[in-house]
């Protein structure tokens, strides 16, 4: 791509050498451990799946146990229940039907290690084929209907709380051009130490993430996806206390993009930064595996603070996300790093600010099909305006080439979307987009202009954040509540129980087939 | 059989509604009161007024979401069209060869003050609209397009001149319902003069509707979205009705 | 006295209203005709449906305009206001200090799972909101803003051990009434525990109203747009008058 | 202004000396003629007004009789109607009554020639004193409020009919950040070959112009531009058959825009050529001495014909009636050329296209105040999407420093603005320009680009047009359909019984007295 703003290739340079200091520490920390939710997230690769009467998954049921009885997690889930399997005799799906019917597979401990570690090993490549045919299904299609997508791809959420009304809503947002969609989750689903089980029907302000809703949704899409030939991507939500099983899950379905952030949960839902950091790097491994794409979540920094006095805090956590990225083997062309369109409207050039911003985001990480969240904060009820705010918003995506851009609804200050809501957006991004589709290519920014200098500052005041950050160590950072305003403390937060130290036998055959694939770690 | 249907907002039957409008009551919780209570006494079994602001001293503009109860019939909802089923530009053709043997004279106009000609002309010219050719591309259509601004009595008096079968009346201004007036004096002369029965008479325009037109005495009335192919195919069939009704 | 007054289009009285929903019918003649049936059966006089598209296969889009002879009082709309006459910060922490003599505390917290600070962060915080400084810069008040997703158990553990005079809940996640669960239970719990009167209980949010949460058994209810100084100015004339009443 | 087009100079100026040449035999022609209006426009500023009980005006009765009584109206009509005063004794206003109940000023022949000349130059002196105040007040009033009008003056306008309605809603919209309040004038009243008299309450999709009803409104105007400290602009229609006499009339009652076009009555309304091309000189010629800026009507050839295909014939017009006006002494800063956002929204890059052509206009017309008109055509039922085209417009013209904008509405398709509509567009126009406010100045044009070929292209066809126009001549031109394909026989047409060739007594002291002002002529 051709770059516009001039910024210094030194003090880019720069920043990515500051995350990566920044982030080494937590990764060795983040070797020692692992958390229930790794490990439920191991078994659910390897086929532990099922609810009890109570609505208890199975894999928790096992972790529960396993935690329950000597020698603990420490070891591992996954040599427990494959020595099960061997010893039940019974097919994984067979053996999780007599777990949710109360089957304690710790009453006895491992018999024959070797065997089990066989078996393990057969049960966890069952697993990953599965995610590699997905991946190579997708590809396949993704070249079958290739030119067939909008760029950016256009990406509508669907939240009424009910798979089977989000599927008609999903149905309706693809035909009409969506190529993503995203179903946004429950209310607080992040706090939950479990992912609930089969399709559901009442969640609030959005639907449950469960397996059987994936599925769900996924066999909606791909119908539609033949009909309009035109791949429709899926979208779920990983972070928060279950980010490695809901990754799993969204590998096992063919999900395509998961929004996975490296410190979303500790910052906005103040979940344990120990098991969050933990969390994160395995989920964005499985990730990695699944050819997913994650989307970081950026924007929340702005839906809370300012845009323009904290724009330089979406730049630094986006080196973050990157670095935290890396280090799970995710390539750059999976990096969903996320910003948003929340400048206040009422400032004077305030759209010029987000074109220099949009363009720098562009710029930093070129390979990156950045995600582009519209204006959220100062939508009002009137709707006329918001439409008009999310056209500009429209207008400055395509500008800048994004490459994963959430439609604004113009009734986001009132309600989950509306399928005209929906519709009305799709239709008027669809005509702003095309008619100043060679934007990009044609303007340039003036040198000396306003437009360079907001890049350039930013940029500058993300280096010395980051400078700070490196300075304390990020875990002391977020402590001083250096990021969204908010202190968490390293001991505080949800989900810190749910975090356990590896012992030397820790074994987990995901996770090194992973880190093998992936060419990184161990 | 009754099928009933409501407003869809995401749920099946959650009735969703969006109003706008202005009310003549300054901007202030009360006009926001008044603006609630104004959509629930329309019948709406509840509303949110969801923006609120001043356009001057006297007048403000709400934007409220409100649901319903009533639903309405689907399928006893009879389109407001003139022809049931329109033909193509060949069939129509095709038809008026078969059972009239002869050209159709068609003189069409906007008439009274108003100077839209790009509507008439979408139907008549040659080149039509939206890829539907226009009746002067019809072997089997004489098409006389008068223009904008064009007088009743001038219409009258060219059509008779002509020999015309049908006449295509545009009308695009409808404020303060000037149209109605130009509608009803053509059709009031055409009777003074004896002359109803002789041509087939069509209204058109983008508020047009056929119930509108028939009302006023026209054979028929073509709306928004109507190609020459729809006039065309009516006029045929309404001359070939005339004819074997002789 | 009554004063009636309809929505104006252009004209004083035309009764205009702009309207857009979905249908869960196809897009068509059909689907148009029972678009402006609905409109009319919702008691609109007239109605013209000036577009429609498709949504999908069986989902269509109207936008319409309609009028309507039914009008409103205007004179007898009350506001749904909580507090008749608001009062500036530091007339507030005067009138706290004239007529209590003490500090009033007021602990605030965003309940249930719902996860929106910036609502009760406006109220309470320092800072404030639009220029309206927060609670918390109020010398006569000494404000606890427990943030978000706070349990309602945990809030009236806190606000027992805080000693304090009123609560302020805040509810921003309105979808499939989460918040008539939350602020419901917050009330049972406090008349379990025989605590209801020991506290003023204000419920706040953008698609909070007063009616509704007085309805729910709260003192109060403050919606979009409200500020610190409105509860403050509320919560002390409370306390006040709960002091005289004993 | 920076230019950014790299248009070529040479052909600019090429083009104006077509322009000039095209010109050029009209005015030659022009010179020998009046028209009854020319010579009721004369009248007025000299004093004669009010209409008969049957709504006949002074000025018509008087022009009536003078071309049925000996030696009819090739001598003009001012002499006649000074004498009359004179000869009554009457104070104008009083004569104007006798006349209306009856009198025929005609029944003797002028007694006292040089003593009418007298009367006459004192009548006009009077006339042009009040249009001179009118100028200086508007100055001064502009200076007073100096920085307080929207950059580009923001148009909107208003057509209920009714001038009390009317004032309603401009009263509204000035409160709201109008600069411009256009009182849009009832269906066809440019074929009517009179001024209706007084204040009036029904017209049809306008309200008609009248000099009370231009009263009526400037009060109200004034008042708001005093509460607002904003000076609010009016304005009227004059092409038409009354061109010059509205003309006079808005002098009279200081409106300050004026939309007159040199062809627009010929090509639009089918009024004769002749008679238009003298009535557009002399209308012309009264905006000129009352500082009042034109608005020429460029836009009405896209509103038939295809914006992209076409764009050259606007530009092709601005010519000719830059030119036309430079005749008629009307300064650049006066020159309100017209174009419009025409370009059919599906056309892929076609705000690009736009964006040229707008920044073209403004480059080859750099003191011209540009007058921008909105979508149209292209505006439909979806209110939505139309809002959204609207927007676009909006960013386009600020983006090209346009100087007079039209305000677009949602509703353009459906009804004349309704109060809310009006106020939806003006929040929404306010919105837009002030977030990429100084886009104009941190944005250029690649070289090569789209942009760029785009208005050389169009440059170079209003070029060869202009060019084909030249060996024809103007009037055969237009006889031969070459403009917004209507065909215009030059004797056809409506009014050119209006048309009176000046006897070598013609004696007007308002013409002499404009052109000598202006400079021009004689
Ligand atoms: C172009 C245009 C003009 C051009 C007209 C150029 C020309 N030569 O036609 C100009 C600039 C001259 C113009 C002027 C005015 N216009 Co105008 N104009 C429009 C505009 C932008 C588009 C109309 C159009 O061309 N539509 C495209 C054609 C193809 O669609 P159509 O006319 O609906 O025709 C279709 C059907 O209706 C049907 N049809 C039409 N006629 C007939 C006849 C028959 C027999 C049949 C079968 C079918 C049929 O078939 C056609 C194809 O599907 C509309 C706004 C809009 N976007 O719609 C305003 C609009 C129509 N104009 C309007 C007004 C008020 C005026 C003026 C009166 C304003 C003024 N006071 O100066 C003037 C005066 C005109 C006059 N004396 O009549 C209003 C009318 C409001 C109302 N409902 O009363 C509109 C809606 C704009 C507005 N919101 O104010 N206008
Ligand atoms: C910012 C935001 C977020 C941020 C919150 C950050 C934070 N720390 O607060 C993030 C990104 C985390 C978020 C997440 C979600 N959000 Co959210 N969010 C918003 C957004 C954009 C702005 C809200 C805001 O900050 N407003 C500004 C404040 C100042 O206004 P306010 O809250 O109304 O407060 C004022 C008054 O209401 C009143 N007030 C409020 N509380 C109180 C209390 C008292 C006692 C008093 C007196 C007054 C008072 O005073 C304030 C000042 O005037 C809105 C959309 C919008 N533009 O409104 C959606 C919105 C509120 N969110 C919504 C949803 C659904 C969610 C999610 C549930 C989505 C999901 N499934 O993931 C999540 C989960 C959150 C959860 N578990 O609760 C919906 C709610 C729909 C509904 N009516 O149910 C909205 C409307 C968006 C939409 N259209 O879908 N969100
Ligand atoms: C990165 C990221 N993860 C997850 C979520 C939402 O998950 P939840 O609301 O369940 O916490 C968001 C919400 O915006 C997000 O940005
Ligand atoms: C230059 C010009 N004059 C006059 C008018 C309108 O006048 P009328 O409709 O009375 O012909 C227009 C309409 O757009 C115009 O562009």
């Amino acid at each position: 791509m051709r770059k516009k703003l001039g910024l210094s290739e030194e003090k880019i340079a720069r920043a990515r050498e500051l995350a990566s200091s920044i982030v080494s520490p937590i990764m060795e920390f983040v070797e020692g451990y692992t958390t229930v939710a790794v490990e439920r997230a191991t078994l659910r690769i390897a086929g532990a799946d099922g609810a009890d009467p109570d609505g208890v998954p199975v894999p928790n049921k096992i972790v529960d146990s396993i935690r329950a009885s000597e020698p603990g997690l420490g070891g591992g889930a996954l040599l427990r229940y494959a020595d099960a399997v061997l010893r039940s005799g019974l097919a994984p799906e067979a053996l999780n039907e007599r777990i949710a019917a109360g089957l304690d597979i710790c009453e006895r401990p491992v018999s024959d290690a070797a065997a089990a570690r066989g078996k393990a090993m057969e049960l966890v490549s069952l697993g990953l084929d599965r995610i590699t045919r997905n991946r190579s299904r997708r590809e396949e299609k993704l070249r079958e209907f290739e030119g067939r997508n909008n760029d950016p791809l256009l990406y509508l959420i669907v939240a009424t709380g009910n798979i089977h009304e989000d599927v008609k809503q999903a149905r309706a947002a693809a035909l009409k051009g969506a190529d993503v969609i995203a179903v946004i989750r429950t209310t607080a689903q992040s706090l939950l130490d479990y992912v609930p089980y089969g399709a559901t029907t009442e969640g609030f302000g959005g639907t449950y993430a469960t397996q059987e809703n994936f599925r769900i949704m996924r066999e909606a899409l791909d119908e539609v996806a033949e009909r309009e030939r035109r791949y429709i991507r899926l979208t779920n939500y990983a972070s928060g206390l279950c980010m490695p099983e809901i990754a799993a899950m969204g590998a096992l379905e063919r999900l395509d993009m998961m929004l996975n952030d490296s410190m979303y949960g500790i910052l906005f839902r103040d979940i344990n930064m120990y098991r969050t950091f933990v969390d994160q790097r395995f989920s964005r491994m499985i990730n990695a595996f699944a050819g997913i794409t994650i989307n970081t979540g950026e924007d929340n920094y702005l839906t809370t603070s300012d845009a323009f006095e904290n724009a330089h805090t979406v730049l630094a956590s986006q080196f973050l996300n990157e670095r935290f990225a890396r280090e799970a083997g995710l390539p750059a062309g999976l990096m969903g790093l996320g910003h948003a369109f929340e400048m206040d409207p009422s400032i004077k050039d305030g759209f010029l600010y987000e074109l220099a911003q949009a363009e720098m985001a562009r710029e930093i990480f070129p390979e990156a099909p950045l995600k582009y969240m519209p204006p959220t904060k100062f939508m009002s009820g009137d709707v006329f305006q918001g439409l008009v705010m999310d056209s500009m918003f429209n207008f400055a995506s395509k500008a800048t080439g994004q490459g994963i851009h959430l439609l604004g609804m113009l009734t986001e200050a009132i309600h989950t979307p509306f399928m005209m809501d929906r519709f009305i957006g799709l239709e008027t991004a669809k005509y702003v987009m095309n008619s100043m589709s060679s934007f990009a290519d044609e303007v340039e920014f003036r040198e000396g202009g306003l437009v360079r200098a907001r890049a350039a500052e930013v940029l500058e005041q993300a280096l010395s954040f980051l400078d700070e950050i490196e300075g304390k160590g990020l875990m002391e950072a977020i402590a001083a509540g250096m990021f969204a305003d908010v202190r968490r403390p390293k001991d505080g937060g949800k989900g810190l129980e749910g975090l356990v130290k590896k012992s030397p036998d820790y074994w987990n055959p995901v996770e090194a087939e992973l880190e093998r694939a992936l060419g990184i770690g161990g | 059989m009754a099928r009933i249907v409501r407003p869809y907002g995401d749920t099946m039957d959650d009735g969703k509604v969006q109003l706008s409008f202005t009310l003549p009551v300054p901007e202030g919780p009360q006009g926001r009161e008044a603006a609630r209570l104004a959509v629930l006494g329309w019948g709406f079994k509840d509303c949110e007024v969801v923006h609120s602001d001043a356009i001057s001293d006297d007048f403000s503009f709400y934007v409220a979401y409100a649901s319903t109860d009533k639903g309405v019939d689907y399928d006893s909802a009879r389109p407001d069209a003139a022809a049931e089923t329109s033909m193509s530009m060949d069939e129509i053709d095709e038809f008026i060869r078969e059972r009239l043997g002869r050209k159709v004279v068609i003189v069409g106009a906007c008439t009274g003050f108003d100077a839209h000609t790009v509507g008439i002309d979408a139907i008549m010219n040659m080149k039509g609209y939206n890829h539907h050719y226009g009746l002067e591309r019809y072997r089997m259509v004489e098409a006389h397009n008068l223009g904008a601004q064009v007088p009743n009595e001038r219409l009258i008096e060219y059509a008779e001149k002509a020999g015309a079968d049908a006449l295509l009346v545009s009308q695009v201004v409808t404020q303060k319902d000037v149209h109605i007036g130009n509608l009803t004096e053509l059709i009031e002369l055409l009777e003074a003069k004896g002359e109803r029965g002789r041509f087939v008479c069509v209204a058109g325009g983008p508020r047009i509707g056929n119930k509108l037109a028939v009302e006023l005495g026209f054979d028929a009335g073509f709306g928004r979205g109507s190609y020459a192919n729809d006039v065309a195919a009516f006029v045929a069939k309404k001359i070939v009705e005339k004819k074997k009704a002789r």
